[in-house]
């Protein structure tokens, strides 16, 4: 866990309101993981006040690299950045996803839905350097909303796209293509980063297949590195349900331990 | 160079700078950034008896320059506190204090008088303010009378240097200050955070989970001030100004508005390494101006 | 189309959205922006019997996202209003309010009846709230009993409406909202501003001429909503919200936490036509969520 | 007096810490008099909260300029402004300099000390097109403090250039320059703008030489247009003491009404 206050921006590449960085931050890119995340300060002045939450889309020697969709100010200010400028990264932060050495040779599900894509690049790239075989699924709203479909297939993997209003891929929600999939292919895992919703009917979904899985939440932070106990989740472990920091414990849980409250998804 | 020292009386500071409680764990969180002994101190996160659950989340929602939270004094209780935690702590060359809640008054005699059996702390501070636990955001330390009994109570059973942590959610805080100063309280520090709320169009809800919560950061730093003022006018016993202070100069304006220290809470999170800058930003500004003792600026408004 | 109209029991207005006392001067400022008839009303600036000087510059401040004033309500005293502004005002089709102060309890109530006397005011607001007048920003809205009395006091003098305006620097918001219900208030407005203050450290000086001010605009936004919702779940009369409100999203939180109508101040002098905005702002929130009646949304917090 | 929320930003010029922009504003711009000001939107968020005060420095047609200088945040995000960008403007604001028709083929001093030097520029320009002949007065701190000096003297003007470290012109405080020049030359009028402690001091020098005399005062402010009287300044008019509104009634003031009051410098 490193501030870097000087990190450079080499690259943006954008698509509407999604943006790829690229960025030199040779303290905190070898030391990153798959599903870990930073925490970036958008503002030099009180407002908004907090850093935000942005996962490691992927790493490559010094660099480091953020995917993410405009969601608010914060975001906006962000997007606003241009190469040359230098931004202030705190990380790498969390428990990132777990790569097992039995995935080897075996197929797993990576499920992402919008901006939740972010991580699974990092992630599949990780799992195909173990030896594993990862499947994308990758859904959105529309065509618009899957600015990654090129980079993840030229990339040699096998991706599933989705959109809810049928633009591109399958027709429907990024759930529905997983049940459909399971019907005929069994994967060893599955990870998953969305919404929750998505999340949601995804364990379901694993539960009644008795897959196992872990899923990237998200939660607002306030510090990002455990201090605030302001990101918690209801998480049932060791046969206790206890308020866990989703930045520390987390952002990635086993789903069988995901409580899912309905209050939560707002 | 500027000597950063200042004397309490119950306690010498190697700087006026403190972490304040809640938004810096149990101090080891911060070991990463940098050196905890380059502290004047840090107060830990609020302690019960017992481990605590915490409110429901959402616990946390961004405000224009502030942050509400209604965390709700989540921790792991004082026992488990002086058994795993204490002895990472005590050997440390830096005050540490333990901030105590209770559910009622007799709670906080039971934690004072258990972390009273330990060694390493610097101080308590009791934390009769918190919004966060009880209906409505109700505390002791919006009633003259019951911050003096607690104050009494819990000074009856610790022989440690007590400070009083006072509610901005009040009509007048001197007069509270005066009777914390009345039943004993070795200090008094202020502010904790003001009652707010936030709501989520949408869903029509209120955004925290518990409803209400306590406001801090750079918002609330004018009316923290403004009380650091009020009160420290109004008692003898030293003042810890608190509220929104992110840099060395706001500091300088509480320690000139009358605190000998300050602490430093919502800023932690966003830099983990704030109370170190403020520390360093002091120790400049001093040099700069030619100021010989920090603790000379305490008070020196012109007014 | 959203039915943007609010009926207030003793006064309907067109929309929810009135101008602030002291921030929109005495309305006629605001006529180089827009037509004044297209608001739901305003405040003028508070009136004493006689013309006042108001305090000593500095009288601003800036704080994050916040701004400190001590005007001391400067103006022109209410003869010299209903003589010379009062004729420009009467005809205007929105409803047009007047803020009343006073240096002591009988002062409001001339002052009331002065204006009573006048036609075209929809009606009055009382002004016990203000920290910018008394010494230690001292007011009688901090108790519920100078609150009572001079409630009483007024509503013997006038038979025009009554809109009580109370501060926020008080422990208990909702029980001088009862007191002032019981006296015979028509409405309740909150809040007023919060007091506040600001160091220059090169000076070492206040940085307001009056030492201490009043706090306003988004920084003060959560604690007002807070306040809003507290005490309009302890009246029954309406409640009119304010405390940065800057934007339609804005207002609508404190609609949901119970106001009956809002208004806008310091968003003034940021926008001059931040009022019209924000009325644009709501019509077409409510249209888009198939809103038939604005009103509907009063009270529609889900807790 | 006008919003024009979309001025578009043309041309930027920059001398360290020091700005001149030239924006196009069809509406404000041909309503602009010496000596008015804008209030200009220098934040989208919250923070800073307020809009800043900035004379008008000149007016040529659709476009006007404004020349500042980096005193805080406010400043510092306006001085981030790119060509192309658009600015919030209100404006035109305030009494402007008076020109009175008698001023014909008489000299009148303009005295400006630092960033105060911004609405002289466009004030000699209106002297000089009703036939008088303006000799203006510039003082810095040192030579990097009078970006101006160029643009000043290729316009045909007469510029007496002072610095307090001497590293220009007349060395020493521009204050004693105009005391030195009114030993030689009588003028029939004496504009000021700058720091308090300068106008204090001229308003001195002026009184003692009998002349008359506006200046320019500042204040903080909050609306600009006259609502919330916190702008204002102890002022002697018509034999009575009042607070005036320096947005309002001034900013430009007969220097004889002005009360220069201890407090009021910081
Ligand atoms: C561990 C983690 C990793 C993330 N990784 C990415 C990523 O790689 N790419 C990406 O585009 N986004 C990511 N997010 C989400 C991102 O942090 C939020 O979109 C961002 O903080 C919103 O800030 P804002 O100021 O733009 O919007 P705001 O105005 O603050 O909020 C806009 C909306 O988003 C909600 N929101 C605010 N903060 C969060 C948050 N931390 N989590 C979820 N919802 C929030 C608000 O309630 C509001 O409804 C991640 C979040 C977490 C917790
Ligand atoms: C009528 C008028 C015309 C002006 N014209 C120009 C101009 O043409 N060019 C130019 O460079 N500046 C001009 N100023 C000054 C300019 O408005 C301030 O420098 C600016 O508002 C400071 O904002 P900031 O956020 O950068 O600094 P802040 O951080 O707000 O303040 C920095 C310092 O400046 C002081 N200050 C803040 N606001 C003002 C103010 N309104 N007047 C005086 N001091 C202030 C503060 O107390 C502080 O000491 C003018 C001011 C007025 C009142
Ligand atoms: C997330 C969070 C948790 C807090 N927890 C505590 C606590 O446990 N005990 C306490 O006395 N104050 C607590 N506080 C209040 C702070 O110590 C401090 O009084 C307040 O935040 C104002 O200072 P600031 O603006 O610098 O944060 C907490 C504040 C925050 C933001
Ligand atoms: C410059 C200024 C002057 C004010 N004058 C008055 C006044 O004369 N009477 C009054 O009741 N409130 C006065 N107020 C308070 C406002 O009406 C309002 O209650 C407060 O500013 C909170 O709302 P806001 O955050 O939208 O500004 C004043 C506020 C400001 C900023
Ligand atoms: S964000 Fe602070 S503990 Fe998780
Ligand atoms: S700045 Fe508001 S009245 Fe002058």
């Amino acid at each position: 866990m490193v501030i870097d206050r000087r990190a450079r921006l080499v690259e943006v590449h954008s698509w509407n309101d999604y943006f790829l960085f690229t960025l030199e931050s040779p303290e905190i890119a070898p030391k990153s993981r798959p599903g870990q995340f930073l925490m970036i300060r958008v503002s030099e002045s009180t407002q908004p006040l907090l850093r935000r939450p942005i996962s490691l889309h992927n790493v490559e020697g010094p660099r480091l690299q953020i995917f993410f969709q405009i969601a608010g100010e914060g975001t906006r200010l962000l997007s606003g950045k241009r190469a040359g400028d230098r931004l202030d990264l705190l990380g790498p932060l969390g428990q990132g996803f777990t790569i097992r050495p039995e995935f080897r040779d075996k197929e797993v599900f990576c499920v992402g839905g919008g901006r939740g894509i972010a991580p699974l690049y990092f992630l599949a790239g990780e799992l195909l350097r173990a030896g594993a075989r990862p499947v994308i699924f990758y859904g959105g709203r529309t065509a618009a909303d899957l600015p990654l479909r090129d980079r993840l297939e030229k990339s040699g993997l096998e991706v599933l796209v989705t959109t809810d209003d049928g633009s591109a891929g399958f027709p429907g929600l990024v759930t529905s293509l997983v049940a459909e999939t399971l019907k005929k292919r069994r994967p060893e895992f599955l990870y998953a980063c969305g919404p929750d919703p998505m999340m949601e009917k995804l364990a379901e979904l694993c539960r009644r297949e008795k897959l196992a899985g872990e899923f990237s939440l998200e939660a607002i932070m306030g510090c990002g590195f455990g201090t605030c106990w302001g990101c918690v989740k209801k998480i049932r472990r060791n046969g206790q349900e206890k308020y866990l920091k989703v930045c520390q414990d987390g952002p990635v849980f086993p789903y069988a331990e995901i409580i899912w409250q309905e209050n939560d998804h707002g | 160079m500027v000597d950063l020292s200042v004397d309490l009386g119950f306690l010498r500071l190697k700087n006026p700078v403190l972490a304040a409680s809640g938004t810096f764990g149990y101090g080891l969180e911060f070991k990463p950034f940098y050196d905890l002994e380059l502290l004047g101190g840090f107060v830990v996160k609020g302690l019960y008896l017992k481990p605590r659950e915490g409110n429901k989340p959402p616990r946390l929602v961004e405000t224009p320059s502030g942050l509400i939270n209604s965390i709700g004094l989540q921790g792991i209780g004082v026992e488990a506190f002086c058994r795993e935690v204490l002895p990472e702590l005590a050997g440390l060359n830096t005050a540490v204090i333990v901030n105590v809640c209770g559910e009622e008054e007799d709670e906080y005699a039971r934690v004072a008088e258990y972390l009273s059996r330990h060694q390493g702390l610097a101080a308590l501070e009791l934390n009769i303010s918190c919004p966060n636990v009880r209906e409505g955001g109700r505390c002791p330390a919006q009633n003259p009378e019951a911050t003096y009994r607690t104050v009494k109570k819990v000074k009856q059973v610790t022989s440690l240097p007590l400070i009083t942590k006072l509610s901005p959610n009040v009509t007048d805080i001197a007069s509270v200050a005066l009777a914390a100063e009345e039943a004993g309280t070795e200090a008094i520090s202020l502010i904790n955070t003001l009652l707010a709320m936030a709501i989520d169009l949408e869903t029509r809800k209120p955004r925290l989970g518990n409803i209400m919560g306590g406001l801090s950061g750079p918002a609330i730093k004018p009316i923290a001030l403004r009380m650091v003022f009020q009160v420290a006018r109004a008692v003898r016993v030293p003042v810890i100004g608190m509220g929104g202070i992110f840099t060395a100069e706001d500091a300088l304006e509480f320690m000139m508005a009358g605190a000998a220290a300050v602490q430093v809470g919502t800023a932690n999170f966003v830099d983990p390494d704030a109370c170190l800058k403020i520390i360093r930003g002091l120790e400049s500004w001093a040099d700069k101006h030619g100021i010989k003792k920090i603790s000379e600026l305490s008070g020196s408004l012109r007014v």
